[in-house]
């Protein structure tokens, strides 16, 4: 479910995206979760392509930084969040109207190559004599870990809690753990040098990424051709090959 | 002519002025966290579950780092100073790959030499069965990797500024050179090396990069207030605040009340 | 007879060591040398290149112009100032042979040195100084800090043992430096212008009782000083420096006899000409001849006395055999005499009294006419 | 007794051993890094889009950080070190905050001034139009803002180091306390503060946390190479690996070949 | 007439200053004080309290024994030390007066300095350092480069204005810190043993330069100095400085001939004796009496030369009127003569020549009689 305070499409219909828009141009800045780095990096190419005149500029970091910068009065165009929480932030300082969300990423399980420590399912994760990474549950990924581990009724044992995806999949590619929970498009990123395991309580721990035009945007009409380019055809393509779910 | 008031020393404006710009600088966006500090909510935040474990651990962390770094940094910076060692402006430069570095790549590059998997962890793992990573040990290295280039950088500054005649007059009183060292150089160059300590100290309390990478972040082992600080600006940008208050207020607490000991009355 | 103070660099022949040195002189008779050395020190612009030998108990005053190189042939000694050629032997021992590669660090020779800018620790008490010798060559605490307070007491900064040098006097400091080097007892002992700070009563005494110290003990010493008194009082020997080389050397009263440079002449304070000498006159290597008493052949030395120069407003008629036209340079007060600098062919010093001075007119550009009497000069070969 | 061969300044084995330790433990993670890093995919890696431009903007803001540093450090270390200012222990503990200070926090705290709602920032904003976020400007401002107490503490133990009475043989020559700084003061403390700008610089180059954070990863203008590194790291770890060595190898080089200057000749 | 070198502290009143003075005297005469001052200085365990004058272009020679202030005079002077109270006034300006609140800076005032471990820049090289000076008097670059070289010149260095001071002897360092002050023609000049460090030949140069300067310069000077010559040749008063305190103050002659302390006794080689006179019978403070040809009544001084105590195996019979027992505690070399320390009541020292000590076979702890005559005597009131 969305915890934003739209609902997904309310304000955009996605009929709408893909139709020709009015002449636009000028530079569109988009804030977006590090996570989005591949594909908003694809997309902004993209729409560049299709709409002469325009640029594009992307910042990625942690969507707990960008919201700051938002409230904080940063001349940005669009918010691309990696949680609804950070969201939330700047819909409640009045920085935007209203959110919808364009993707969902759901958990995996990270192993190292060769798999030492011969890991097949959410269940060893109760394992002590594993070493366990998982994210801390005060962050999107730490908490839909929280969600996934009560669905499975299973009590983890980690050695460290991940201030960031990041940091848990770093843990497992240099082998330091043996298992850690991360998003599927980070075992995708991440290439030969993990194995994903897909588990069924992954669906309990889906993860929202809300996009948003801000209210002081300095470009609203091409920032609003923009949200609709992610949410287009196109967009959801770019999406889905970096091992998002898109809506 | 100007007559000064007695027994005051004048600072001169062309440098009165530019200190004050610099002390506006470091010390008012400070103002602004206390300004925008959730002063309603103070105590809620202060008494959420592992703060005060955070604090802890943060403080015996960073002073072992800065043990550890005065404890190999001071010899290091000597040998940089003094000795005639082959290679020293490469080391030198070498000496501040931890500044440059971005602490979370220092953290993969400490993990891949002393981690399970490592260069030399898996030996240490292998014979005997000692893993760093994940440990409070592994907080200090993380700490000391990146504090301890401060130390030996303030430290060589100091030595070469120093007097060495000194260090001959002791030699001819029959010192070798470790008592020279000890009883001669070193207290020569003591506020050097306080300040360097200083350094070191502050920048190991605030260390977040490093530590999250190679020790990682569990409550009550590797938790630093860095870390309880990143953790809460995911959930709760004032509860961030309020921590990072909490940290300032104690490390300029600390601070100050050494002062008697690292400013050394002249 | 009249009291003659400090600072009287002539010398009788009479006045010779006999009291506090006998037995010294029988100890030194039998034994070989104790330093022994060759030193070489280059420098853009400055090649010191000096033999240095002292035997057991001796004393060598190392005099010369102010840059001669006489601190740093200390330094080269000490083992401060790498060689660039030459050889330190100490009782048989070899400091530094760079030919050998061979060098002790200043830590391992028996050598102790008082720096002529003193160099105290500044960051420990004056106790803790002298204590930082006996210290590092083992002593224990308690003991070395009992040592260092005596020898404190030894030059007279009993009550100061607590001071840091940063409270000391000029003074007071150098007599921490020297109660620092002499309590490490070393068996070579350096000391550079150990005295220049002390005020001219405890001179005296800390002169007296370093004299009575170097007596005592059987290692050699080489002292760098620019009061001639200090050099006739405390050494054996004088060995004179000038631009890195040896231009003199031997018994105080031989080198205050017998000058062999223009330094040492006007340090002991006599007139001083290097000529040609044919029978009874001498033609000076400047310009100008001088008749003397002695007659001789040869390169030689012409020195006399200041206050053998007599000044006339006239050219004066009679014995003088040496005579010529001079002008006054400066007059200043010497002791109990005025002291004239008078330019002329050749330049000459001379001491008149006061009165004379008043009677002559003397002021700077006056013309007069000097006369020696031969008799006054002495003649030596050089 | 042993014999020292000629001309050699011996390091003593108490100094020499925790120095040699010193060195491996600043130096093995570096070789870490470089034995893992994909040489086969390096000129891949190094001719990916905004690597050089990064490069540029880093060493361009990194210098211009440490000459603002330089600026207002020198006369705060001064002012900290000689003068009598009231409250100099809580001036001089409080200089240290931005070291304790996570960086994030510090970009944060750094908006909450200097931002278009800041307490000094809407002022610039309303009345000269000048908004510092997000804009090269702002990269070196929150360089500044973390390498700055480097620079002031370093000088400041240096200052405390030196002899003050060479100042006062300047004040009976007639120099104003001005001219004292500039010709004597200062050359006298030249090697701390040429130890606190090289750490300054080396900080400001790998600062991170408050640059995002205060100025934006916006390539060409505010992504320095921290930023891309972490850019990359969310794409191809390897990537990371390889800017960073990067980054590294300049630093180092740039600090080799400053030798000369940074380190006066005794 | 026999020649006296430097260090005769003993003046006749002849020497009066006839020759280079007939000027000044005139100036001073019409003018009143140029330096007029109250130093009060606290330290823990130390006090200085003195009033200090000079009259325009007057030399004043500080002297003293170690650590009795003098070095803290001059840095109240300077402005480099606070006073606790005190007031220092220059040509009619005030510079300090703690209780008005008034204190100019150092900078401020018209004052030049010669610290006695000279303080050179260590980054500057000579020419640089002479040249600060009038640089931050405003002197355009190139022409305080000209003047600085001229004054390298003078003190004899002009070839070494480019060395740096680490690569500087003492000596010469000491001359540069000599230029450094010089080249600010300040109006109160301070030396702190401005001559201490020069080679004994140097020194005379240097003094008579120093001479001339300061003859041909209105301003005053004080001068530390530990040579009572340079006290004598350079100063117009001498102002003797114990713990502190001022002991004694007058011309050069009149300090030498009637010591008021032990301390300028010795500095002038005097024995000298502190008692109640009662006709011709003094009666010491310590213990003893003495004999005098000048009956007086009351406190007095009285003093009589080394040279005139005469030592007997036994009691001699005859004419001197003074004769008591004596031990020696050490002998010396002392210029020409050997001067003898003896403990008895009162204690004396004694000199002697190299025979008499022969004769008399005098080694520490001898047991001798002192004969003193009274006519040798010299009494003034305490
Ligand atoms: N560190 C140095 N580098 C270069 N030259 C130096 C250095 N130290 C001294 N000198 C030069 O070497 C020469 C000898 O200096 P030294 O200090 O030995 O003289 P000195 O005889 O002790 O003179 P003084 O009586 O003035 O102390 C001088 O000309 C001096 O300028
Ligand atoms: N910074 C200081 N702190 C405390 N006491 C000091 C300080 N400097 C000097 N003193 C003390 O003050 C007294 C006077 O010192 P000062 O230097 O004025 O002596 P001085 O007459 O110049 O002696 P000298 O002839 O040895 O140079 C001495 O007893 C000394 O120990
Ligand atoms: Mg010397
Ligand atoms: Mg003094």
């Amino acid at each position: 479910g969305s915890a934003g305070s739209g609902s997904p499409g309310s304000t955009e219909p996605a009929s709408r995206a893909a139709s020709p828009s009015p002449r636009i141009s000028g530079t569109v800045t988009v804030l977006a979760a590090a996570s989005l780095t591949e594909s908003f990096g694809v997309l902004a190419d993209e729409f560049e392509r299709a709409h002469p005149g325009t640029t594009v500029r992307t910042s990625f970091g942690a969507s707990s930084a960008l919201a700051s910068q938002i409230t904080n009065g940063a001349p940005a165009d669009i918010f691309a969040a990696a949680s609804p929480e950070t969201m939330r932030q700047v819909v409640d300082a009045r920085a935007a109207r209203s959110s919808s969300v364009f993707a969902r990423n759901h958990l995996q399980i990270a192993v190292p190559r060769g798999n030492p420590g011969k890991v097949t399912g959410l269940a060893d994760f109760g394992r002590t004599e594993l070493r366990i990474a998982v994210c801390a549950p005060q962050v999107p990924c730490g908490a839909a870990a929280t969600k996934a581990f009560s669905a499975a009724d299973i009590s983890a044992k980690p050695d460290t809690y991940g201030n960031d995806v990041k940091a848990v999949l770093t843990a497992v590619r240099t082998g330091e753990v043996d298992a850690g929970l991360v998003y599927r498009t980070d075992v995708r990123a991440a290439g030969n040098a993990v194995t994903g395991i897909s588990f069924p309580e992954s669906a309990q721990a889906i993860n929202d990424y809300p996009i948003a035009v801000l209210a002081n945007a300095p470009n609203p009409s091409a920032a609003k051709a923009f949200v609709a380019y992610v949410r287009s055809e196109a967009g959801r393509r770019a999406l889905s090959a970096a091992g998002f779910d898109v809506p | 002519m100007t007559r000064s008031r007695p027994f005051s020393t004048r600072i001169p404006v062309v440098l009165g002025i530019p200190a004050l710009f610099g002390i506006a600088f470091l010390v008012i966006p400070l103002l602004g966290l206390l300004v925008r500090a959730p002063w309603g909510s103070l105590i809620t935040h202060l008494h959420e579950p592992g703060v005060w474990e955070a604090l802890r651990l943060s403080l015996l962390c960073a002073t072992l780092a800065t043990l550890v770094s005065v404890a190999f940094g001071v010899p290091l910076a000597w040998a940089l100073a003094r000795s005639e060692i082959p290679g020293r402006a490469l080391i030198r430069a070498l000496v501040t790959v931890p500044l440059v570095l971005p602490p979370v790549v220092g953290g993969v590059a400490l993990l891949l030499v002393l981690g399970r998997r490592g260069l030399v962890g898996q030996w240490l793992d292998q014979w005997f069965g000692i893993s760093l990573p994940f440990s409070t040990t592994a907080v200090v290295l993380a700490e000391s990797f990146v504090a301890m280039p401060f130390l030996v950088l303030s430290v060589e500054g100091a030595l070469r500024g120093a007097d060495r005649r000194y260090d001959e007059a002791a030699a001819t009183l029959g010192a070798s050179s470790w008592l020279t060292f000890r009883r001669v150089t070193l207290p020569l160059v003591a506020p050097g090396v306080a300040a360097g300590a200083v350094l070191a100290w502050a920048r190991a309390l605030g260390e977040f990069g490093a530590t999250i990478t190679f020790a990682g972040n569990f409550p009550g082992t590797t938790q630093t207030m860095p870390l309880a600080v990143y953790v809460a600006l995911e959930t709760s940008p004032d509860a961030a605040i309020v921590l990072s208050l909490l940290l300032l207020a104690v490390s300029v607490g600390v601070l100050v009340a050494l002062r008697h000991r690292w400013v050394p009355t002249a | 007879m009249s009291e003659r103070s400090e600072g009287t660099a002539q010398h009788s022949e009479r006045s010779e060591r006999t009291v506090q040195q006998g037995e010294r002189t029988i100890q030194k008779g039998g034994r070989s040398l104790s330093l022994d050395a060759a030193l070489r020190v280059e420098r853009p612009g400055f090649v010191l290149d000096i033999q240095l030998t002292a035997r057991p108990g001796e004393v060598v005053a190392l005099i010369g112009p102010n840059g001669a190189g006489k601190s740093t042939a200390l330094r080269a000694l000490a083992g401060l100032e790498p060689l660039s050629a030459g050889v330190v032997h100490l009782d048989g021992e070899t400091l530094d042979d760079p030919a050998a590669r061979v060098r002790l660090r200043p830590e391992q020779r028996p050598v102790g040195v008082v720096f002529q800018d003193y160099l105290l620790f500044p960051h420990l008490s004056a106790l803790e100084n002298v204590a930082f010798g006996p210290r590092a060559h083992g002593v224990a605490k308690r003991q070395a800090r009992t040592l260092a307070q005596e020898w404190l007491r030894r030059v007279g900064l009993g009550d100061l043992a607590s001071a840091k040098p940063g409270q000391l006097s000029g003074g007071q400091a150098q007599r921490v430096a020297l109660a620092r080097a002499l309590a490490v007892e070393p068996r070579l002992l350096l000391l550079d212008e150990p005295l220049a700070a002390l005020d001219a009563a405890t001179r005296v005494d800390v002169r007296a009782d370093l004299r009575r110290h170097l007596s005592a003990y059987d290692g050699s010493c080489v002292l760098v000083t620019h009061d001639p008194l200090d050099a006739m009082v405390l050494a054996d020997r004088i060995v004179v420096l000038e631009a890195g080389q040896i231009t003199q050397e031997g018994r105080p009263a031989e080198v205050a006899r017998a000058p062999r440079t223009t330094y040492v002449a006007r340090l002991v304070g006599l007139n001083l000409y290097r000529g040609y000498a044919d029978g009874p006159v001498v033609r000076l290597a400047g310009s100008g001849e001088v008749t003397v008493a002695q007659p001789s052949t040869g390169e030689v030395f012409v020195a006399f006395q200041p206050s053998a120069v007599a000044l006339h407003p006239e050219r004066p008629a009679g014995s003088p055999r040496n005579c010529w036209p001079v002008t006054v340079s400066t007059v200043e007060r010497h002791g109990d005499l005025m002291r004239v600098r008078l330019a002329g062919v050749p330049p000459v010093l001379a001491d008149v009294t006061a009165g004379a001075v008043a009677d002559l007119g003397l002021t700077p550009g006056t013309q007069l006419w000097a006369a020696v009497k031969a008799a006054e000069t002495r003649v030596y070969p050089a």
